[in-house]
């Protein structure tokens, strides 16, 4: 029993982070950013890129070089990110919503074959594989790599959460979805607070597709696509908009996901999250946090 | 006589706040009854509930001698109620026609296979629904382009729209939130001739309006809420008259423009007395900390 | 200390102002009145940089701030309180008055502005934690100014603040808006409510198919038998 | 539906770009139906490869099922994005009766209706009430749920899915041949096309919309939001199954395969791409979705990538789809009685 | 030609090049698989071409995407019809290859399937269908003879829910049953495929006990359920199918992790003693190591112009029946003779397992 909540956990770390700009993106443009999981493949590319052309080093990769290569990765990430939004979403700012989702699907086709023509269809695998030793707890067996990556993970949430929430930019954020003309007459640059959503978004998805590169092994330039499916779902459980919301939501899902496996077996999993989920919408229309929205008439 | 609308004992909390406390009153048929009051008194709050939009705390809220308490917003319009918004709620991208024919939606009898086979009946009814949409056009004097989109209106215009779409309902009682509100003088004057035709066809009218020249020019009755509960009902000239009123509402006024339909400033009160501060200390509740528990209510009966 | 030359601002294939000009100089009030469309609203859009005037120039403080961003020009103290009001509307009342003082880097000098805003009107202290969007239309209106106080305008233009105020909250608004006037800020009011409006402006134009047609000092205005006519009522 | 509405910028006006004046009246008119038919029907005789023919079937049934996704997402505003469920739902239950119970394909149809509704029902029920992005996942939820279950049920065949589907035969006539085919589909569709075009011009259409414009008002209006949101998730069903139908024959091999999420945002891309709200619009977005990667096989490697950067350009282009809805109404639908008299009545 | 309205397709006149045609993954979760039955296939017409082509023809390729989807594959098949493709020898996933058959049928194009295997492409018993990849039920037979033979008592069976895997997995599962012999399966569960993380599932399967995991799905997922296998402590011996036997799928489980790993695989050049002289003009040519079904497609191509030489036409009905003539004629995975379903007479699977970075051959199961 213990296992399968750290599994549910671990994979819900992940689920997680991605979670996190993808909603931090949804707050600030109600935007359904389908291109949000193909940020974790592109930051999972960059960090292959980069520490097969450091190969050099990967001999003796010291947990250190593997943390710049991180951090390398979401810098890479986050301008892709705001690259995208400057290019496909900006421009149709004012454009109904659901065309800014349709650029959003164009997106991430064009970032997942693009990858394909750069890498390759086949899968890559990681110059480096965190592994090794694991701890045992209450009957877990908890991989030390595991509480690294989990570890790092907190703190990408906890500093982003910090910077977001406690400063003046969370609630110009929140300003900006609610009215982005109000917003601008109060002075809110628009556009760059926009392009920094875009940019921790990215960035942070980016360090989830280096860190799972570095976990699994294996990367793909389709990696994407199941990833940014569950950060919608983990999005929409903790209620969508709500940056705790999506941290609890990505968890959550996480566990869904390994109880549903255990008691229901691998093929009817998802069947089983989904369905959880819509009986939980149904008594909870707005998510695990989301905002009660009070409509006047 | 009973009455076309009885609102008894209304209450309606969030959290703390109570936005409507213990309000009762009655409109007759053909009557034009004001509620004023000042801001945040409820008054928009008690249309909400009469409407359907919220659902009260208590209270019973009657039309024509059916309880329509807690019906959706669309049963009670089925019971001949009608009314317009505070802020303009147009379907702003459909054609001003088409928002009008929004009214005909009730009564009009169409049906799918009406639609997909275009029987004499679907056409008789499109025709009914269009000329009924002219009608009540041309009855507010709109002016303006009816085909394109009611976004593109200009404000006073889009008022007007609002009213006929609220008239192609054929309601037995019209309930209007501040249709003064941005309008210039001599649309206030239109919109009180306009009140006043409304009511001969026979339709009940409640205004809600702060400007006191219509009020008191139109109304046969003004009923005055404060803190949610009604602090005056009676004829403008006694409402205008009451202290309480005047203490609350009006201010030590010299003489509102009735006839002008612009309301006349208060001078400065000179102690600098404003409503804001005359609230008992029991009523400034905290809000926010809990849910509303007056939820608002848009699914009441949904799948009956 | 604003000086708008001759703009051009519109929307599509309409357009909305044809060469408006007109001046607010150093601790005026200004009132602009004008019929439905004449033109009122795109005028403050365009000096605050919502739309992008076609032609002619906006000059705010010897600055050119005709092709200036809002944020930019909110930075130089020249700050719109918008038609509707446009509050935050799942934003509490204190958040929304935060957000007014987006641009004081100052928190300290922020919370002794909303203090302010507090003390003038008292109802937004009682809902602070309130839900801007569950606000009763006055309080909302309310809240818009105040939003604009905390901001520190040198330049304040208010479009239709009476609008939806009970009697005497309209006289309290404007009583305030004289208020924050003799505490050295200027004012342009775009007004509805003719009446009131004279009664604290110093001057006032008359705007009629997006261009000025009449401007006067305010007294005088309200005697002028063409904006008795049209704007206050035939009597 | 909600309260906080942004300002909309001017829409740019209406209208086809660099079309003629008298293309555009044409276009504009009550002509565009037939000429779109007509245009349809002349197009085997310019081009008739087995391979054009199956592009064009296949491009008729993704018309087929835009227009459903149409009612649901462009006239009421509900966001799908399992719409692909449906599409599901129908082309299983006339799939498993048709090899299962031999009946012939023509005979599912009523049964693939009932289900589908029941479906609609299904699915609507407890979701309708959920906002829009929250109905978003419970949609793509459901569509996720039908394709699994599908993949895990033997009735279903599995993830082999049903193959050996008979063609359409009427009267022991076979319709396989693959003109004749295209030319039935083509009528089934034009009807499907037309029967929602009328939907959406009667009272019911003009409900929806009310509903997509502001619900509030809508109910205000004596508007039933929850049956007409739910009327409209029915007829998105019925629509969606029937194409269903449609395409098993085409294919004579349905399998969970062709009902993935990708499925759903590729109608849902037709919709939007197209105009959402306008019926041709929809039609040319449909066509659009399923020729172009057609058109770009030539490109090889480069083709989804294309792809994608076409979609982002097109967009950009036109923010409002490629054939946006006429926000003005023709004066066809505006004009008065003959004998109206001006007279105002209340019953 | 002309062949007004209704007319079929407009095949190559009789003296241009004889077109094959094959309808392969090149985008989608599949397009790994694409590029190597397209080069195969390329090697093979080469050869052929070299030596003068078939009836003095030259032969030539026409490759469509099908993306694994059975909608792109029909249209992609449909393609190949207009282009006039005398055969097809392509197919790679069997759900998207069905719809295929019917259009195929139709034009009167014989078709030769290098890997799709499902038992479902015969069960029509279409003329023109004929694979010359081993079938589930070959597979599945060997697999158990295998475990037998290594006498496993506690079997569990993954799959990924493509028809492919479950199809081998189901099959497996009876065999067991039927072999009997204190063997059985403990559990049978799916994986989704194209996740990276399958703890859930390998906890299921080491909390089952099972001394043999047998893994049907593809090489991507199979690495990592291999590593994340052992990372659980599952200590009992592997087995994948043939969708896993690539290089990478070693490389993604980590070369220890992988030692010893079996596979059911037909014969492949890699293992053939001899062959080295294939895989060397294959690298020459394309610059690559051959991946999954870059043999059976080379393969395809040479049974498709032996069979057009015997029935010195390129008419299907022609070609279908010499097809069935053959006999003898070498593949990779043995001696060519069709059963009357138009399936391998001997699916030619054998035990590989994981020695290195290779699979080497470990029984082959010949008695
Ligand atoms: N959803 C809500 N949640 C919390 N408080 C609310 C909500 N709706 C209204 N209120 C409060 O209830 C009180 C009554 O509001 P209401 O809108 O009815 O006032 P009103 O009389 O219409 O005022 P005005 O003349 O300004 O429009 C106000 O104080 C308002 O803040
Ligand atoms: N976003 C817009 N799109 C198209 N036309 C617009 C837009 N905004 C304003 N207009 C048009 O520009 C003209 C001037 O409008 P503006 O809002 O400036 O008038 P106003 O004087 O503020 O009127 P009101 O008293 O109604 O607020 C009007 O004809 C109006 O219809
Ligand atoms: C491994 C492959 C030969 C199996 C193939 N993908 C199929 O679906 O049949
Ligand atoms: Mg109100
Ligand atoms: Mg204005």
């Amino acid at each position: 029993m213990t296992q399968i909540i750290w599994n549910g956990l671990f994979v819900g770390s992940f689920y997680a982070l991605v979670a996190l700009g993808y909603s931090m993106v949804y707050g600030i443009m109600k935007l359904l950013n389908f291109a949000h999981g193909d940020l974790y493949m592109l930051g999972a590319f960059i960090g292959f890129a980069l520490l097969t052309s450091f190969s050099g080093f990967t001999a003796t990769l010291s947990l250190v070089a593997l943390l710049v290569v991180l951090l390398l990765s979401m810098v890479g990430t986050g301008l892709a990110g705001v690259a995208i939004e400057r290019i496909a979403y900006r421009p149709l700012r004012s454009a109904p919503r659901l065309s800014l989702l349709i650029t959003a699907v164009g997106a991430s086709f064009a970032l997942e074959y693009g990858m394909r023509i750069i890498a390759g269809p086949n899968p890559q695998v990681y110059p480096v594989r965190l592994g090794g030793s694991s701890v045992h707890v209450l009957g877990a067996r908890i991989g030390v790599a595991q509480l690294v990556l989990i570890g790092v993970a907190i703190a990408l949430m906890v500093t982003l959460n910090a910077m977001v929430m406690r400063s003046r930019q969370g609630r110009a954020m929140r300003a900006i979805a609610l009215d982005p003309v109000a917003a601008r007459l109060m002075g809110v640059d628009v556009n760059r607070v926009i392009a920094m959503a875009f940019f921790i978004g990215s960035a942070l998805a980016g360090a989830a597709g280096v860190m799972a590169g570095s976990y699994y092994g294996s990367i793909n330039f389709l990696m994407g696509f199941i990833i940014g499916l569950k950060a919608f779902t983990a999005a929409v459980i903790g209620g969508i908009g709500s940056f705790k919301g999506a941290m609890l939501g990505g968890v959550v899902l996480g566990l869904l996901e390994s109880f549903g496996t255990h008691f229901l077996g691998g093929q009817w999993r998802d069947v089983f999250a989904f369905a959880f989920l819509i009986l939980f919408l149904t008594v909870r229309p707005t998510g695990l946090l989301g905002e009660r929205v009070t409509e006047r008439v | 006589m009973s009455a076309l609308l009885d609102v008894a004992d209304l209450h309606l909390a969030f959290g703390g706040v109570k936005a409507v406390d213990g309000l009762s009153f009655q409109v007759h048929e053909a009557e034009i009854v004001s509620v004023i009051g000042p801001n945040g008194a409820g008054k928009t709050s008690a249309f909400n509930c009469i409407t359907g939009f919220y659902r009260a705390t208590s209270g019973a809220i009657t039309i024509a001698g059916t309880d329509v308490t807690r019906l959706r917003p669309s049963a009670v319009a089925a019971r001949g109620v009608s009314r317009t918004f505070q802020n303009v709620r147009l379907f702003g991208d459909l054609p001003v026609l088409d928002n009008v024919r929004a009214g005909t939606h009730l009564w009009l009898r169409q049906n799918v296979f009406d639609a997909l086979l275009h029987t004499p009946r679907y056409r008789r009814t499109e025709q009914v629904a269009t000329d009924e949409a002219h009608r009540w056009l041309d009855f507010v004097g709109l002016r303006a382009d009816r085909t394109g989109p009611a976004r593109a209106l200009p404000y006073g215009e889009q008022r007007r729209v609002e009213i006929a779409r609220a008239l192609a309902r054929h309601p037995k009682l019209l309930l209007l939130d501040e249709p003064a509100a941005g309008l210039n003088h001599n649309e206030k004057l239109e919109l009180l001739e306009l009140i006043r035709r409304i009511r001969d066809l026979g339709i009940a009218i409640v205004l809600i309006e702060h400007d006191m020249g219509l009020v008191m020019e139109v109304s046969q009755r003004v009923v005055v809420l404060n803190f949610g509960r009604e602090i005056a009902d009676g004829s403008p000239e006694a409402v205008r008259r009451d202290p309480a009123v005047i203490e609350a509402y009006l201010g030590s006024d010299d003489e509102p423009a009735a006839e002008t339909g612009d309301h006349e400033p208060a001078t400065a009160t000179g102690d600098g007395e404003r409503p804001t501060e005359t609230r008992d200390g029991e009523r400034v509740a905290e809000t926010g900390d809990g849910e509303p528990s007056g939820e608002i209510d848009r699914e009441a009966g949904a799948d009956a | 200390m604003l000086e708008i030359d001759g703009i051009d601002v519109s929307y599509g294939g309409v357009q909305a102002l044809h060469g408006m000009s007109l001046t607010v100089a150093d601790g005026e009030v200004v009132a602009l009145l004008g019929n439905n469309g004449a033109g009122k609203t795109s005028t403050l859009s365009a000096v605050s940089g919502l739309v992008r005037p076609a032609g002619g120039r906006i000059v705010f403080d010897g600055h050119d701030i005709t092709r200036a961003s809002p944020p930019e020009i909110v930075g130089l103290g020249l700050v719109h309180v918008p038609e509707g009001r446009r509050i935050f509307s799942t934003l509490t009342v204190q958040e929304n008055l935060q957000m007014g003082g987006y641009l004081v880097r100052d928190p300290a000098e922020t919370r002794r502005r909303i203090d302010r805003v507090y003390g003038l009107l008292p109802r937004l202290r009682e809902r602070r934690e309130q839900q801007g969007g569950t606000l009763s239309g006055g309080e909302q209106q309310m809240l818009a100014i105040g939003r604009a106080i905390v901001a520190g305008p040198r330049l304040l233009m208010l479009d239709e603040p009476s609008m939806g105020l009970a009697p005497l909250v309209v006289t309290a608004v404007m009583e305030l808006i004289a208020e924050i006037n003799e505490g050295g800020t200027s004012v342009l009011l775009v007004e509805q409510n003719a009446k009131a409006a004279l009664k604290i402006a110093t001057r006032g134009y008359v705007v009629e198919n997006g261009r000025c047609v009449l401007d006067a000092p305010a007294a005088e205005l309200a005697d002028d038998s063409r904006v008795v006519e049209a704007y206050l009522g035939g009597v | 539906m909600t309260t906080t509405k942004t300002v909309q910028p001017p829409k740019p006006p209406a209208g086809g770009g660099g079309l003629g004046n008298a293309a555009k009246t044409v276009l504009r008119s009550r002509w565009i139906g037939p000429v779109g038919l007509f245009l349809g029907a002349i197009a085997p005789i310019l081009i008739a490869t087995p391979y054009a023919m199956n592009v064009m079937t296949s491009a008729l049934i993704f018309v087929m099922l835009a227009v459903g996704l149409n009612i649901v997402v462009g006239q009421c505003g509900l966001l799908d994005l399992g719409y692909a469920a449906f599409f599901a739902v129908g082309a299983y239950t006339s799939g498993i009766l048709a090899t299962r119970l031999h009946w012939p394909l023509l005979a599912t149809i009523p049964a693939v209706i009932v289900v589908t509704v029941l479906a609609g029902i299904v699915v609507g029920g407890p979701t309708l009430r959920l906002r829009s992005d929250y109905l978003a996942i419970v949609t793509l939820g459901f569509g996720e749920i039908i394709r699994v279950t599908a993949n895990n049920l033997s009735i279903t065949g599995g993830p082999e899915g049903i193959y050996g589907i008979p063609s359409l035969s009427v009267a022991g006539v076979d319709l396989s041949n693959s003109v004749v085919f295209y030319y039935v589909v083509l009528v089934i569709v034009a009807a499907a096309v037309l029967g929602a075009n009328r939907l959406i011009r009667s009272r019911l259409g003009r409900a929806w919309r009310f509903i997509r414009e502001d619900e509030d008002a809508a109910e205000a209006m004596g508007v039933h939001t929850y049956r007409v949101k739910m009327a409209a998730y029915i007829a998105g069903a019925v629509w969606g199954g029937l194409a269903g139908v449609l395409f098993g024959a085409q294919l004579s091999a349905i399998s969970p395969a062709s009902f993935t999420f990708l499925q759903s945002a590729l109608v849902l891309m037709a919709v939007v791409l197209g105009g959402m709200g306008s019926t041709p619009g929809v039609v040319i977005g449909a066509l659009f979705v399923t020729m172009l990667p057609e058109a770009l096989r030539g490109l090889s490697d480069y083709r989804y990538f294309a792809f994608g950067a076409l979609l982002i350009i097109v967009m950009v282009l036109r923010p409002q789809g490629l054939w946006p809805a006429r926000t003005r109404e023709p004066a066809r639908t505006a004009r008065r009685s003959a004998t109206f008299d001006g007279e105002v009545r209340i019953r | 030609g002309c062949q007004g309205v209704f007319g079929g397709s407009d095949k190559s006149g009789s003296d241009g090049p004889i077109t094959l045609g094959m309808a392969a993954p090149m985008s989608g979760s599949s397009s790994a698989i694409g590029p190597y039955m397209k080069n195969g296939a390329q090697l093979a017409i080469d050869e052929i071409n070299a030596k003068g082509g078939v009836l003095g023809r030259k032969l030539k390729l026409n490759v469509q995407d099908d993306a694994c989807d059975p909608k792109t594959a029909s249209s992609a098949a449909n393609k190949l019809v207009a282009a006039g493709v005398t055969m097809s020898i392509g197919g790679y996933c069997s759900s998207a290859t069905l719809p295929t058959l019917s259009v195929f049928n139709k034009a009167n194009i014989p078709m030769i399937i290098p890997a799709a295997n499902s038992a479902d492409l015969v069960s029509q018993h279409l003329p023109n269908v004929f694979l010359i990849n081993g079938t589930g039920v070959q597979q599945a037979q060997s697999a158990v003879s295998w475990l037998t033979k290594q006498k496993a008592t506690r079997v569990a069976l993954v799959d990924d829910s493509t028809s492919y895997s479950t199809d081998i997995t189901k099959r497996t599962k009876a065999d067991i049953t039927k072999a009997g012999g204190g063997m059985k399966t403990v559990l049978h569960e799916s994986v989704n495929a194209g996740e990276s993380d399958y703890s859930s599932n390998v906890h299921d399967i080491v909390s089952a006990r099972p001394d043999f995991v047998y893994w049907t799905g593809y090489y991507q997922e199979g690495g990592l359920i291999i590593r994340q296998l052992r990372q659980a402590g599952y200590k009992g011996k592997i087995m994948v199918a043939d969708g896993s036997v690539d290089g990478k799928l070693i490389s993604v489980a980590g070369q220890s992790t992988a030692q010893g790993v079996y596979a059911t695989m037909t014969e492949t050049p890699d293992t053939m003693p001899g062959a080295g002289d294939w895989i060397a003009s294959y690298k020459k040519k394309f610059g690559a190591e051959p991946g999954p079904y870059s043999p059976q497609s080379y393969d395809a191509v040479r049974v498709a112009a032996k069979a057009m030489k015997d029935a010195k036409s390129t008419d299907g009905k022609k070609i279908e029946a010499a097809l069935m003539k053959i006999d003898g004629f070498p593949l990779f995975s043995g001696k060519l003779k069709f059963t009357a379903d138009h399936t391998l007479t001997e699916g030619g699977f054998v035990i590989l397992q994981v020695k290195g970075t290779k699979f080497t051959l470990a029984d082959d199961l010949k008695n």
